[in-house]
């Protein structure tokens, strides 16, 4: 009985994918995230979004950094249901989502969008509907750290 | 009955708490009138609500063992 | 005299970017020119699109490769002039593009378009837009070369 | 005068050639004609025309020194 029971929330587990980092997504992760594809031959178009934190200047005080944090289960949630909406709705081979937690400095990369697909209209299609869908649905929260240590909450624009 | 609130971002720094356990409390209504007394700052907080980890449009009835979110705007990516 | 000119020449050299190179777009290179982005603070967004040589099976054979030709003058002007259309067309921070010439085999990369905006809006209408450019109006060759040797000269589609 | 015709891919393979020296051609229709009777396999074959780079949408004078380039489908990227 356990036994079963400890197989049956491992698969649950695992079928929830991990989609937040701790801090930025190295330039090396893309890379070799990238390169696990070529296997997958059937695949002729990868679209990738890349977040970068800017160095906004906002009440002349200029952003160092941001520190994400996130209602974590919900927004994992979110991610896994944006996941299969966008399988159901576009002809993707494969999708890999990444987004920072923590502090990510300016010029480095908090969200990673990458999707695949045979034929580049889905693959364009799908990126640019996930991360839409990740701005407006995903319970993450960004504190803009400023270079005197000063903070004020961000709010997404387009 | 018993009602875990949990706040984030802003609306936790206004709280100047993570979370709070209340009880007793029929629907989001009243739970939002209540979190306005104990902390009267979060009158002034922009924020929308999740039931359980889905955000409620209208009013809705609480029941034991319920989660309400304050969520402010989200600034992921 | 001489050396004025000469720096006439490699200026006017230098304004015309270098699109293609020989064989694969290699995934190290891709995150090269990621990380070269870390500085310019003011980006928010990029968008990458990445064309891979799929292992399509035609009349019973499989595609083992693609070895592109091009009308390499004539590209490059057309290059040149989709990259000036998209800075005017869209607020670009900046923008990469790279084509594969002689073999890439099934599973590489053969086109990298890197496109990077204050915001998501303009990289994202950018990148699908140069994108369907390259493919409409660069006069680039493909055969398609099968398992067996034999080879097709492919078309575009979407 | 003379003009260059460049032949690309299937183009080229058809022609057996990449490049032919062509005299006294006028415009592309001649041109096209000449060619035609040059390679009889070109008439089967499916290409763009472009003068010094430019795709011909219709027909255009040739003068000295011109390139002229028969481009089959492209199929960047």
């Amino acid at each position: 009985m356990d036994k079963t029971l400890s197989t049956e929330i491992s698969m649950s587990e695992k079928k929830k994918y991990k989609v937040f980092v701790s801090g930025a997504i190295s330039t090396q992760f893309i890379a070799d995230s990238i390169a696990k594809h070529s296997t997958k031959t059937t695949i002729g178009a990868h679209d990738i979004f890349l977040g970068q934190v800017r160095s906004d200047v906002i009440e002349n005080k200029t952003v160092k950094a941001i520190d994400y944090s996130a209602y974590e289960e919900m927004a994992e949630e979110k991610f896994h249901e944006i996941r299969e909406a966008a399988f159901t709705k576009f002809e993707l081979t494969c999708m890999h989502l990444y987004h920072s937690m923590g502090i990510v400095k300016t010029g480095e990369i908090c969200l990673f969008v990458f999707v695949s697909a045979k034929h580049r209209t889905a693959a364009f299609e799908a990126c640019r509907w996930i991360t839409e869908e990740i701005k407006a649905n995903v319970p993450v929260f960004g504190k803009e750290i400023f270079e005197d240590e000063t903070y004020a909450w961000k709010v997404n624009t387009k | 009955m018993n009602i875990t609130v949990r706040f984030f971002g802003l609306v936790a720094e206004v709280a100047g708490s993570s979370s709070a356990e209340l009880t007793d409390i029929a629907d989001c209504n009243s739970l939002i009138e209540k979190l306005n007394t104990d902390f009267p700052k979060l009158n002034n907080c922009q924020y929308s609500v999740a039931v359980n980890k889905i955000i409620a449009t209208e009013n809705i009835n609480l029941n034991d063992g319920d989660e309400v979110a304050l969520l402010p705007p989200f600034a992921g990516g």
